[in-house]
């Protein structure tokens, strides 16, 4: 347990924060606003593209596309210390931590020359297109049919839960191509053009008053075989080979919350006194703290396996359980403190801009999105302790035959 | 299955005596279940969701006025006033019964601000004249009424309560006021003389402003109340401001945990018909242990929450001695279940359980309007155990 | 809601109350010993005889049988009645609440006219045999096998977790009379003597350091075919009888704990100040609150339906889960309060005699015995809230052919 | 798989950034690993869970002399203990690796009074003549050390210490003292002159009364310690005895929560072993979510509390002033889980669970003891609060 960088790390550390100090723009604490608007959209495009031009963009992929060619732990303190700056968001996320991976890996040389480089420069932006309304967690149950037709295949359907995939230039596509084979064994993956007019995007409005995700429709879209991505009918082992980098992508950790509620405290008052003295709170805080922190040491024992070149343990996957929870709990919490109060979500007139009240209606989403609490709790009990799978009925059975209650 | 253990029967015995009492008859009379039964037809027929999403969809009204009308027809806003007073003279329970059937269809009306508070706070403390003068129109539809107490974030003290009253003349302002935006008379509690009382105040008179506040509840209005010289009736006996006022919230707090248990109820229902009509890997999602449990936890809670409210109706209705520390109890219990109804019920719902377009979040949001309207849970939790306390003291 | 009696049930339970006072020992508080003393059995099946003689065993039983021939709501009075005074522990529940039962229901003429009689009285006592070490919750995996022999049945095997084995004078065995047949097809019941030299009782030593349940072992146990209850192969249906009865026992409760803690806060100061003001006992202390008085309350509603003549609605199976959970909570959290000090543990030493100390140990069983949490939320979500059964492998399987992973 | 939302994102980019620091070696080095690996076999084969539950079954022992004998061997207990005072000259990490290896196995030895209080308490407050007298003697394991501060129910505080020095000579009583029925010297918290100061206590001298206590952890021992004008001998500054109690207790509660983690473990892999080889309806339990999930929390709660214990090493190994506010998380957070996962262990293990025979309750024993020994988690909830204060108005 060392909180001491080794003289390559101090010097590769002390170069990051010169190039950031003199390019990237200082944290202001601000919460960036999200994709919706543009503007931030260009300034995440300009960012992308000026670490790409320095060797900061992908840093341990390969120089020749576009990468920095470095070694994983220069990529753990590069992250480190960008996170202290109030960077653009991060749209480019789902593409290069999913999509492109997944090209660089089972796609073909063409397809790799064609879309890692600009990728990586911020220049084009993917989104990944898996969900469908029948499926929600069963990824498996994608339904989306592909239609071989000579050298092309016709597809028509339905994706949900896509977020970007109304500013993607390119989606990862799963698609059913045979639905008399068990259900893993008739899917296929395909890239396409997210600005086909083939493809219609419809924004899903959620119940916090946001609209992350959205809705993909495909009418007779036509894509050439050569955009299949893998072997017809290797879909699902493509697909995981996507979403075993997503589980990696939670992080999770509503770090600093237990701050903001005592600030809430301070100005409030209980039937038994001021409330940064009532025990009840107090433990509460406690018990948060030590969750928060918990996850932030867990973060860091990750970081660590990285920057020894290990993949990290399934720690990595207790992230977004605790901390959706958690942020649920406090946010209901700082609303039983202000009491009557509590009900006014006016940014103007509510306590701390309303910030628990928005946190109230955001955790609703927090903790279905991303796999809900219980699909992750499946997930640590199956891959980390090696529990049983749960009784399956869908398996060797054709596609179409599986129950779907419709 | 395993037997029981012999300490599992000993509690059981213990359990049993604890339970004494004559109990013979804890649950709605034949008559009420008629009348509960009844407005259940009512506001299936009257009152579906869809009515609540319009009140949610459309900014400018805050509750439903043809809803509002009919309920008044149905005479359930007098069910428990007196006949000489236009009322059905019905007692607590059935008023409990209507409750539960006006949560369950989280009917967007200013039933509970009018009803449970302002003419339970006429009943409680008003002269005659008062009396004659409001209840009437209170149960005739004619008025809407709303209870103003706090005026800053935290539980109410005396000490919070800055509007003063001076020669008959209310100046201060009251946020938040639930159904304040719509309401014709105020229950207000001020200072005159540095002591705290009730007032009455007419919301068309001089120097009131009203601000409509955006709330977690958009079904349910509140406002922000802003008085100027404002003419104000006393209500009850001078300095008694705050007890009267506890006394109003002891009988909400039943009143509003039949509406949060009919609420709970029904957002069980809604996750249980999810979860059995929802495929996943080829099964009905509530073929998996984690849903069935979860919905089972539910339950619990649910059960737990009627039962507290229905000791909390017996106290109401016998005007017993029991009832702050019932009412507490009563209030604990179903706010704890409404919430935790509401919020599993969304988990269960999964991806569409989070969007707008399904009722999940309606059912979320009215869990934390009726869970905070009389006060939060952690101040009930305190009243609670102060009773407690009094009660092994004497 | 009125607790108030109608002129019919004043009068009986003037009656009643009148008996009970020149009758039955007064209340002392004191928790009984359980019967593994057995001066309290004698006890008991004197108090138990007394009831028979005057009508108040078995109220809603024909007075041809020992009972008293009444209404159920004059069972539900007494009930109220008889819990004021300290009357001896009941040996006879599980005989005259659920294997009697089951005999009256599917035994034949000679078996209830031989039987029921003298447990009314108490003069015989019976045991329940259905549970075995390798089947726990999963009743209908009994092992011990009976084998045909002319008009007799040979019976080998074991049971476990049996109530008061050792002093029963007769028990409700249930047997598998047929491997090759689906589980719940080959099984049949019969009573058998426990005082029969082929049957061998062995006290399970538990964490609490009680003992209160037995193994039960059978050695070439030979019973007539008159002993049979119900068909052969219908041993499961009867079993069902049987349950359904014990599921109405399981009362639980662990009402006035709040007064016990609070008694132990009064001596007990926390780092902030004297712990009956810890605003975070306090609240726990209105959880636990609402809690059992909730269940208080949803007996009343179950005593209710049942002086009704209804049949008590479902939320007579909440008690244990929340009551075992509750007692286990409250008793850590009391520890906490003792601080360093709550690690004594003898009654001589520890606050209250140690009543916390001695609940932490027990509540694991509570948790556990007369069907585990997960079996009851099970229950509840299957029988009250309709949901589908866990998906079965073991149904239309020949018995010996089910996986044991032995 | 529903892809993360931009709120998600956001979040995880701010916990990133409050994760900042340099953080590129939060873990044990190869060679720490190396030890605690060794740690592992050497109690693997010397501790296996028969030698605690002898101890157990044997109401006159408290602890097992032959496996005491070898950890001392082992130079375990002089891990961190200076060389010219006969330790090994490890760190604070090393110690908590081997912590964590005796939790695992239960060890029923008086390692945490002796290493974790006694030997700590020395380092941090004992003169340059007590150290080479005491130390070489616990790196030696000829000497059982015992910490004793309580004198009655509840938390520590200055003014429940009765227990008086005058002239040198102790008189008062201690309970409960752990491992106070067999130890040779305690470090003792006594007022002199109205003021708490720790004191030096030789067991064998005059005065002393031992009392064993019957406890829910009979693999460990626990005495009633009574004195009668007692020799005793001043350990660190006078009137600094509370100061300095907390900076041992702070100390401490890193390394016992190491043993607690360690407990943890051991008690979840119990816990899945069960799951995967009991059947039911001819499923394995551990096919059943609610088996599953229940094993997923206990892991949740096991990975928070290994991951504050390792920020916990670091800050005891780094003398950082950091330490009090991250010994009271690593506490809080290790007592948690090593409750639960014993208390869910029993349940996972159904009826078996809670029999004599099987294991599960002696986790649930060691459980208590580790929660309580140090102080319960309660008051180092308050105490975590307390230092958050300080640090958010530094």
């Amino acid at each position: 347990m060392d909180f001491n960088d080794t003289p390559d790390e101090a010097a590769y550390r002390a170069e990051v924060r010169a190039w950031l100090a003199a390019n990237a723009p200082t944290r202001t604490g601000r919460i960036d606003s999200g994709m919706e608007d543009l503007s931030s959209m260009d300034d995440a495009r300009v960012w992308q593209r000026k670490k790409a031009d320095a060797g900061y963009a992908c840093i341990t992929w390969p120089k020749e596309w576009g990468g920095g060619g470095g070694a994983s732990w220069q990529s753990v303190i590069f992250g480190q210390e960008e996170a202290k700056f109030e960077t653009p968001g991060n749209p480019f996320q789902i593409g290069l931590g999913m999509c492109v991976p997944t090209v660089m890996t089972v796609g073909n040389q063409a397809d790799k020359e064609r879309f890692v480089r600009p990728a990586v420069r911020g220049d084009e932006i993917w989104c990944q297109l898996f969900s469908e309304p029948s499926g929600g967690s069963d990824v498996a149950a994608a339904r989306t049919r592909a239609l071989r037709d000579g050298d092309e295949w016709v597809i028509n359907g339905q994706k949900v839960w896509t977020s970007g995939a109304h500013y993607s230039d390119f989606g990862l596509l799963l698609t059913r191509t045979d639905p008399d084979v068990p259900k893993h064994k008739g899917m296929t993956m395909f890239w396409i053009d997210m600005k086909d007019p083939a493809v219609e995007c419809r924004p899903i409005h959620q119940m916090s008053g946001a609209s992350n995700f959205n809705e993909v429709y495909f009418t007779d879209l036509r894509v050439k075989d050569s955009q299949r991505v893998g072997g017809v009918g290797e879909g699902w082992r493509v697909s995981l080979v996507t979403l075993m980098n997503e589980r990696l992508a939670i992080g999770g950790g509503a770090g600093g919350g237990h701050r903001t509620i005592f600030k809430l405290a301070q100005d409030i008052a209980t039937l038994a006194g001021p409330a940064t003295k009532d025990s009840a709170l107090r433990e509460k805080i406690a018990d948060w703290y030590v969750q928060a922190e918990g996850l932030k040491y867990t973060r860091y024992r990750t970081q660590t396996a990285l920057s020894r070149g290990q993949t990290p343990g399934p720690e990595s996957s207790i992230g977004k359980v605790v901390s959706a929870a958690l942020m649920q709990d406090m946010a209901n919490t700082a609303l039983e403190l202000e009491d009557q109060f509590g009900i006014i979500s006016d940014p103007d007139m509510a306590p701390l801009a309303a910030s628990f009240q928005t946190a109230l209606m955001g955790a609703p989403g927090m903790r279905i999105a991303g796999g809900t609490d219980e699909i992750l709790r499946n997930i640590i009990a199956e891959r980390v302790l090696g529990l049983p799978q749960d009784i399956r009925l869908d398996k060797d059975v054709a596609f179409k035959d599986i129950p779907t209650g419709r | 299955m395993v037997s029981l253990s012999r300490e599992e029967k000993t509690v059981i015995i213990r359990a049993k005596a604890t339970a004494g009492g004559n109990i013979m008859d804890f649950d709605f009379s034949e008559d009420q279940k008629f009348l509960k039964n009844e407005a259940r037809k009512f506001l299936d027929a009257r009152c579906p969701i869809a009515v609540v999403r319009s009140v949610l969809d459309d900014a400018e009204t805050s509750y439903d006025v043809s809803l509002w009308k009919a309920v008044a027809e149905q005479g359930w806003l007098g069910a428990a006033i007196a006949e000489e007073h236009g009322g059905l003279g019905l007692g607590g329970v059935e008023l409990c019964a209507i409750a539960e059937e006006l949560g369950r269809s989280l009917a967007p009306i200013p039933f509970a601000s009018t009803v449970y508070f302002v003419a339970e706070a006429l009943k409680l403390a008003g002269t005659d004249a008062q009396k004659t003068r409001w209840l009437p129109k209170i149960a005739a539809g004619e008025v809407i009424g709303c209870f103003a107490t706090v005026e800053r974030p935290g539980v109410l003290t005396d000490a919070g309560v800055q509007a003063r009253v001076d020669g008959g003349y209310l100046t201060g302002t009251k946020i938040p006021v639930a159904d304040g935006d719509i309401a014709d008379i105020a229950v207000v509690l001020a200072k005159d003389g540095g002591r705290a009382c009730l007032f009455l105040v007419e919301l068309d008179r001089d120097g009131v402003t009203r601000e409509t506040l955006q709330t977690l509840d958009p079904t349910r209005g509140s406002a922000k109340l802003t008085f100027a010289k404002t003419p104000a009736e006393l209500l009850g006996e001078e300095g008694e401001g705050m007890a009267l006022a506890e006394s109003v919230l002891n009988r909400a707090a039943v009143l509003l945990a039949f509406e949060q248990v009919g609420g709970a109820d029904k957002a069980l229902e809604a996750a249980k018909d999810y979860a059995l009509n929802r495929y996943a890997f080829g099964r009905q999602i509530g073929s998996y242990q984690a849903i069935k449990h979860k919905l089972a936890d539910i339950y619990i809670k649910n059960e737990l929450a009627r039962s507290n409210a229905y000791y909390g109706a017996w106290a109401l209705d016998a005007g017993a001695a029991e009832l702050p520390l019932a009412a507490a109890a009563a209030r604990v219990s179903a706010c704890e279940a409404f919430w935790f109804a509401a919020k599993e019920n969304i988990q269960t719902h999964g991806g569409m359980g989070f969007t707008w377009g399904v009722d999940c979040h309606i059912y979320y949001r009215r869990a934390q309007q009726l869970g905070l309207v009389a006060g939060g849970a952690k101040a009930w939790k305190e009243r609670l155990v102060t009773q407690l306390e009094r009660r092994n003291a004497a």
